[in-house]
C-alpha cells in the first residue's frame, strides 16, 4: 500500500461515515471532504495522530453555493488537502491555528478574502487590503464583479 | 534607557527593494519586538486570474515574482496539467528542470549580493553581482530573456536547447562554481563578516516546524524539507541531489544553505544536460480545460511555492490560489527580532535578518495583509499591546509634530 | 601691513580654505574611482577629464537646489550645523603644514586643539541628528556620539604617540616640532607602525566609513543623521566632510610620514612647491590605504564597534603611547 | 545658469521607489550600479533619502496602497526633480490591468517625465532612459 492509500484508509478508519468522500488524485495529492464539524478533528488527528506539522496553504473557494476553506496539509511529500464544506448562511469556521500555528496568515486570508469567520482565531481585527477598505467588501467572492472593485479606484481618482 | 520609540524601517527604504514597513520597538539600539506591515504591494492577481483565460495566466503568475516568477509558471503549468491528466513529454520535464535551476542559481546569487550590501559590503555585493550576469547571460540565451523567461507552458515549455547553447551553458557552470566556492570561502573566513552574521536572527528548529517555515529559511533551521527530494516533479526524480541543512540556525547558516544550494544546482544543471533524452518539447492540450482540481507545487529559490488551481470547465480557472515562500517564512521574522533572554537583537541586525529569508513581497502580497507577533508562547501581540507594554514618551528634548 | 595680507590670502587661498575645499573635492574622487577599482567597476568617467570634476558637479548641483527645512525642525540648530561644520573642518586645516615645515597657524600644543576640533566635528552630526525632528537622524546621532566614545581615546593616543616619539628626539607638542623631527627619524618603520595602524582605523572611524560607518549606516537607518538635508546645506556638510577627508589624510602624512619633507630643504619658491607636491603624495597615500579598509571590510554593529575599540584598540593606543614615550628616550640613553 | 546646467546633467541621483512590482524592474534597476552598467560612470548615484533624491524612479504597478506614500515621498524631494516610470506594468499597469488595486498608470498619481518601455526593461534601457531625461532637461533650461 502507498503512502497515499494509507492515510486515506487512516482518515476513514478513524472518522467513518464523517469523511464525505477521500480519494487519492495521482501520486502525492490526497484529497479528503469534511464537513466542518468535523474539520478540526480531522486536523487536529492529523497534527497529532499521523505527525503532520507543516500546512502549506489554506484556501477558500466559493463554489456558488457554498464555500469550500482548504488546508493544504504537507506530510512526507504528500500534500493532503483537507476540504471544508462551510455554508453561505453561516459563513463560519473553527480555527486550527492552535494545532498548526503556522496557519495564522492563511486564515487570516480566508477571512479577508471571503467574509468568512475563523472562530478563535487570536488576530482577526482589521486585515483588510488597504487601510480604507470598506467593510464587507470580500473581493474573492463570486458575486463581487470586477468592474465593481474597479470602480473603487476609479472613484477616487476623480 | 528604558523608554522605546518606534523606527520604522520602510515601505520607502534602501535596504528594502520592495515597499513594506517593519516597525521595531527599540529600546536604546535594542529591538524588542517588531510588527510588520505588508499589503503595499497587493495587486489583486488572483481575482484577475479568474477572468483571464489558462495560457493569459501564464504570463501574470510569470509576472507575480520578478526573481522566481519562473516557478509560478511553472507551478500553474503543473496544476493544469494535472487536471487535465495528460503527462508531458520527458525532454520538456528535463528543459523545465534546467530553467528552475538556473532561476535558483541567479536568484541566490543575488541574494548573497544583497545581503552582503546590507551589511555594508558593497566590494562582495558588486563582485557577486558581476558574477551573476554570467548567469543572466546563459538565461537569456536559453529562454530570450533576462528576467521573465516565458519558458513554461501547459504541456511543456516553448524553447529548446540546442547543443551549442547547452555546450556553452555547461562552460558558465565551470566557470561559475569556482567562483561561488571562492565566495564560500571569503563567507566563512571574513571576520566581519562573520561578526555580523553568527549568532543574528536565529530561527530554532521546533520554532522553523511550528510556524511552517520554508525553504532555504527551514533548511537552516535543520529541517531537511525540500519538496524538490520530498514530492519529485519534472525531472528530480532522476537526477540525485542533496538537500542541504545547517544546524546554527542563524544568518550565516542561511548563507552557507544558499551557497551550496547553488553549488548543488550547477551540478543538477550539468546532470540534466547530460541526461537530456531527445524528442518532442510539448503537448498539443486543449484551451478548455475539463472540470477538477489540481495542486501545483514547487520549491521556489525562497522555499515551497504551492498553487492550486479549480477548474469548473472552460477556458477560465474557476479559482486560482498562490502561496507564495514569503508569506509562510514572515512568521518567522518577529521571532528572529525579538530580543529574549540572551538572545538580544540590535537595530543594525533588523535588515540581514530580515533579508536573510530571502523576502520577496511581490509574490506573497496577492492577497495580504498585515501582521502583528513576536515570540514566546503567547505568540501574537497586537500593536495595541505592545504600544501599552512598551510605548512610552519619546526620548526627545522637543516635541514632534 | 604686506605681511597680514599675505597671511589672510595665505589663509582664504592656498593653503588655506579654497586649497582645501579643491583638495577636498579632489580626494573624493580618488576615493571614489578607486573604491569602483576595487570593486571591479569604471567609477566617475565622462565628468571632466576621468570623471574628475564629479564631486564639483555634485556639489554646483546641490547648491542649486532647492533647500527644504522639514517642519518641526529645531530651525536656527538645523541651518547652522552645515556652515559651523565646514567652517570648523577648514579652520583645522589651517594648522596642517602644506608648503614648509609648519601651517598657517602654528603654536606650541596645536596638536591638543587639533583633537579638540576632531571631537567637536563629532558633536555636530550629534546635534544636526537631534535637531532633525526624524527617527533616523535621532538614532544615527545617537550611534555617532557612541562611536565616538570608542575611537575617541585610540586616535587621541595615536596622535599623541608620534608627538611623544619626536619629543624623545628633540621635538615638541606642536605639528611643526614633529614634522622637523622627521627628517630623518622614519618612526613610521618602526614604533610607529602600531600608532600609524591606529591611527588610520580611528580616522575611519570619524569619517564615518565601512566598517565604521555605523551613524549613516544606508541600509537600517537611510542616511542617518543627513538624512534630512537637503540642497545647499547637503552641499556644505558634503564639502565639509570632503574637507575633513583631505584634512585626516593629511594629518596622517604630517605625523606619521613626515609632511612635506623633505620639500622645505629646497629654497625658495621651489621648496613651497616640492613640499606642495610632496604633502599631497603622502596625503594620497593615506587616502588609498583608508580606501582599501573601507572597501575589504563590512559594516560592524555599534555594540560590536565599541567592545573592539576597548578591548583592543584602546589598551593598543595606550601600549603604543608607552612605547613612544619610552623606546627614544632608551635610544638616546643607550647612544649617550 | 550655464554652471549650474552643467553640474545637474552630470550629477543626477537617483531614488528608487518601488510601487507593487514584481521584483523584475528592481532587480534591473540594482544591476545597473553593478560592475558591467556601472552608472556611476555617469555620475548617477543611488540615494536612500528622497531629500537628496533628483530623479525618482518608480517600479511597477501603482497599487492603492502605496499611493499615499508615493505622494509624500514625491512631495520630500526637493526641486528640481523629475519622475521616471519603469517598466510597463508602471506605465500602464501592463499585465495587471485585471487587477483590482491597481491604478491604470502612474501618471494618475504623480506627473511623469519619462516612460521606460520593457518587461522588464534592460539595464540599458534604464540608462537609455535616464540619458533621455537629461536631454529633456538640457533642451528644456537653456
Amino acid at each position: 500500500m502507498t503512502l497515499e492509500e494509507e492515510l486515506v484508509s487512516k482518515i476513514k478508519e478513524k472518522f467513518g461515515d464523517k469523511i464525505l468522500e477521500a480519494k487519492v488524485q495521482r501520486a502525492r495529492r490526497v484529497f479528503v471532504t469534511v464537513d466542518r464539524s468535523t474539520y478540526k478533528d480531522v486536523i487536529r488527528f492529523l497534527r497529532n495522530d499521523v505527525g503532520v506539522t507543516h500546512v502549506s496553504t489554506m484556501s477558500g473557494v466559493d463554489a456558488i453555493d457554498h464555500f469550500e476553506v482548504i488546508p493544504h496539509l504537507s506530510y512526507k511529500g504528500v500534500v493532503i488537502s483537507v476540504k471544508a464544506i462551510v455554508p453561505k448562511d453561516s459563513p463560519e469556521i473553527d480555527t486550527i491555528t492552535d494545532v498548526i500555528p503556522g496557519a495564522l496568515f492563511y486564515e487570516k486570508e480566508v477571512h479577508e478574502m471571503f467574509g468568512i469567520d475563523v472562530k478563535g482565531h487570536p488576530d482577526l481585527t482589521h486585515l483588510e487590503l488597504p487601510e480604507d477598505w470598506p467593510e464587507g467588501l470580500y473581493p474573492l467572492r463570486k458575486d463581487v464583479k470586477l468592474e465593481e472593485l474597479f470602480k473603487r479606484i476609479t472613484k477616487e481618482r476623480d | 534607557m528604558s523608554s522605546v520609540i518606534d523606527v520604522p524601517v520602510g515601505p520607502q527604504h534602501p535596504a528594502l527593494k520592495e515597499p513594506l514597513n517593519i516597525t521595531c520597538y527599540v529600546d536604546g539600539e535594542q529591538v524588542v519586538g517588531a510588527k510588520l506591515r505588508i499589503g503595499y504591494n497587493h495587486r489583486g492577481v488572483e481575482k484577475a486570474g479568474e477572468y483571464q483565460t489558462y495560457i493569459q495566466n501564464l504570463y501574470i503568475a510569470e509576472r507575480i515574482c520578478g526573481i522566481c516568477g519562473i516557478v509560478h509558471a511553472f507551478d500553474l503549468a503543473q496544476a493544469t496539467e494535472h487536471i487535465i491528466g495528460k503527462e508531458i513529454p520527458r525532454r520538456a520535464d528535463y528543459l523545465r528542470t534546467i530553467g528552475l535551476e538556473l532561476n535558483r542559481v541567479h536568484s541566490h546569487l543575488l541574494w548573497l549580493g544583497v545581503a552582503a550590501h546590507e551589511i555594508g559590503f558593497d566590494t562582495l555585493f558588486m563582485y557577486v553581482w558581476r558574477d551573476r550576469e554570467a548567469v543572466m547571460d546563459v538565461i537569456e540565451e536559453f529562454t530570450g530573456n533576462r528576467v521573465t523567461y516565458a519558458l513554461m507552458t501547459i504541456g511543456g515549455v516553448r524553447r529548446d536547447l540546442p547543443q551549442e547553447k547547452a555546450e556553452k551553458m555547461l562552460r558558465v557552470m565551470d566557470v561559475l562554481e569556482e567562483k561561488v566556492k571562492k565566495y564560500k570561502e571569503m563567507c566563512l573566513n571574513e571576520r566581519t563578516i562573520r561578526m555580523r552574521c553568527d549568532g543574528v536572527g536565529i530561527l530554532r528548529e521546533e520554532d522553523a516546524i511550528a510556524l511552517c517555515a520554508v525553504g532555504p529559511t527551514t533548511r537552516a533551521s535543520n529541517v531537511p524539507f525540500d519538496v524538490r527530494a520530498d514530492d519529485p516533479h519534472a525531472a528530480y526524480d532522476e537526477i540525485p541531489f542533496k538537500v542541504i541543512t545547517y544546524d546554527t540556525c542563524d544568518v550565516t547558516a542561511r548563507i552557507l544553505v544558499r551557497i551550496d544550494e547553488t553549488l548543488e544546482s550547477i551540478n543538477i544543471i550539468r546532470e540534466a544536460v547530460k541526461k537530456m533524452p531527445s524528442g518532442p518539447i510539448r503537448v498539443r492540450l486543449p484551451r478548455a480545460v475539463p472540470a477538477g482540481e489540481g495542486v501545483g507545487r514547487t520549491e521556489a529559490p525562497r522555499g515551497e511555492v504551492i498553487h492550486y488551481l479549480r477548474s469548473a470547465g472552460g477556458e477560465r480557472p474557476f479559482r486560482w490560489k498562490v502561496r507564495a515562500p514569503t508569506l509562510a517564512n514572515l512568521l518567522s521574522i518577529p521571532v528572529m527580532l525579538t530580543s529574549k533572554g540572551d538572545y538580544v537583537v540590535y537595530i543594525a541586525d533588523v535588515p540581514i535578518a530580515f533579508a536573510s529569508i530571502d523576502p520577496c513581497l511581490s509574490c506573497t502580497d496577492r492577497a495580504v495583509k498585515f501582521v502583528d507577533v513576536s515570540s514566546g508562547k503567547s505568540w501574537v501581540w497586537t500593536f495595541s499591546q505592545i504600544k501599552r507594554m512598551y510605548w512610552k514618551d519619546k526620548p526627545y528634548w522637543r516635541e514632534r509634530p | 601691513m604686506i605681511r597680514e595680507l599675505i597671511d589672510i590670502l595665505g589663509t582664504l587661498l592656498f593653503p588655506g580654505f579654497l586649497f582645501f575645499a579643491a583638495l577636498g573635492l579632489f580626494f573624493e574622487w580618488i576615493d571614489r574611482k578607486f573604491y569602483a577599482k576595487l570593486q571591479n567597476r569604471v567609477g566617475p568617467l565622462y565628468t571632466g577629464p576621468w570623471g574628475l570634476l564629479q564631486p564639483l558637479a555634485d556639489f554646483v548641483k546641490l547648491m542649486a537646489k532647492e533647500d527644504i527645512v522639514p517642519e518641526g525642525v529645531a530651525t536656527p540648530i538645523f541651518s547652522s550645523i552645515p556652515v559651523f561644520a565646514l567652517a570648523l573642518s577648514l579652520f583645522a586645516t589651517l594648522f596642517l603644514p602644506v608648503c614648509g615645515p609648519q601651517g598657517i597657524v602654528s603654536f606650541p600644543g596645536d596638536v591638543i586643539v587639533l583633537a579638540v576640533v576632531l571631537t567637536f566635528l563629532v558633536i555636530l552630526v550629534f546635534l544636526a541628528g537631534l535637531s532633525s525632528a526624524s527617527r533616523y537622524p535621532e538614532v544615527g546621532s545617537e550611534r555617532a556620539v557612541l562611536q565616538l566614545l570608542g575611537y575617541e581615546i585610540p586616535l587621541v593616543a595615536s596622535v599623541l604617540g608620534a608627538a611623544a616619539v619626536t619629543i624623545g628626539l628633540g621635538g615638541s607638542l606642536s605639528i611643526e616640532g614633529i614634522v622637523s623631527a622627521q627628517q630623518n627619524w622614519w618612526g613610521i618603520l618602526g614604533i610607529q607602525a602600531l600608532g600609524f595602524a591606529i591611527f588610520l582605523l580611528a580616522a575611519q572611524a570619524e569619517l564615518e566609513r565601512v566598517p565604521f560607518d555605523i551613524p549613516e549606516a544606508e541600509t537600517e537607518i537611510v542616511a542617518g543623521w543627513a538624512t534630512e538635508y537637503s540642497g545647499k546645506k547637503l552641499a556644505f556638510l558634503r564639502l565639509a566632510r570632503d574637507v575633513e577627508l583631505a584634512f585626516l589624510c593629511g594629518l596622517g602624512a604630517t605625523l606619521f610620514l613626515g609632511g612635506p619633507w623633505p620639500g622645505p630643504l629646497v629654497p625658495g619658491l621651489g621648496g613651497v612647491i616640492a613640499s606642495t607636491i610632496l604633502f599631497v603624495i603622502k596625503s594620497i597615500v593615506v587616502l588609498l590605504l583608508l580606501t582599501v579598509i573601507r572597501a575589504a571590510m563590512s559594516r560592524l554593529r555599534i555594540d560590536q564597534m565599541v567592545n573592539f575599540a576597548w578591548k583592543y584598540l584602546v589598551p593598543l593606543s595606550i601600549f603604543q603611547l608607552l612605547l613612544a614615550v619610552v623606546t627614544p628616550t632608551m635610544v638616546r640613553l643607550l647612544t649617550l | 545658469m550655464g554652471l549650474v546646467n552643467w553640474a545637474r546633467l552630470r550629477s543626477p541621483w537617483l531614488l528608487h521607489f518601488n510601487t507593487g512590482a514584481c521584483n523584475g524592474c528592481d532587480i534591473e534597476v540594482v544591476a545597473a550600479l553593478t560592475p558591467r552598467y556601472d552608472v556611476e560612470r555617469f555620475g548617477i548615484r543611488l540615494v536612500g533619502s528622497p531629500r537628496h533624491a533628483d530623479i525618482l524612479i518608480v517600479t511597477g504597478p501603482v497599487t492603492k496602497q502605496v499611493e499615499k506614500r508615493l505622494k509624500r515621498i514625491y512631495e520630500q524631494m526637493p526641486e528640481p526633480k523629475f519622475v521616471m516610470a519603469v517598466g510597463n506594468c508602471c506605465a500602464s499597469s501592463g499585465a495587471f490591468r485585471n487587477c483590482y488595486n491597481v491604478y491604470p498608470g502612474l501618471d494618475h498619481v504623480i506627473p511623469v517625465d519619462v516612460y521606460v518601455m520593457g518587461c522588464p526593461p534592460k539595464p540599458e534601457a534604464i540608462i537609455n532612459g535616464v540619458v533621455k531625461l537629461l536631454e529633456k532637461l538640457k533642451g528644456g533650461a537653456s
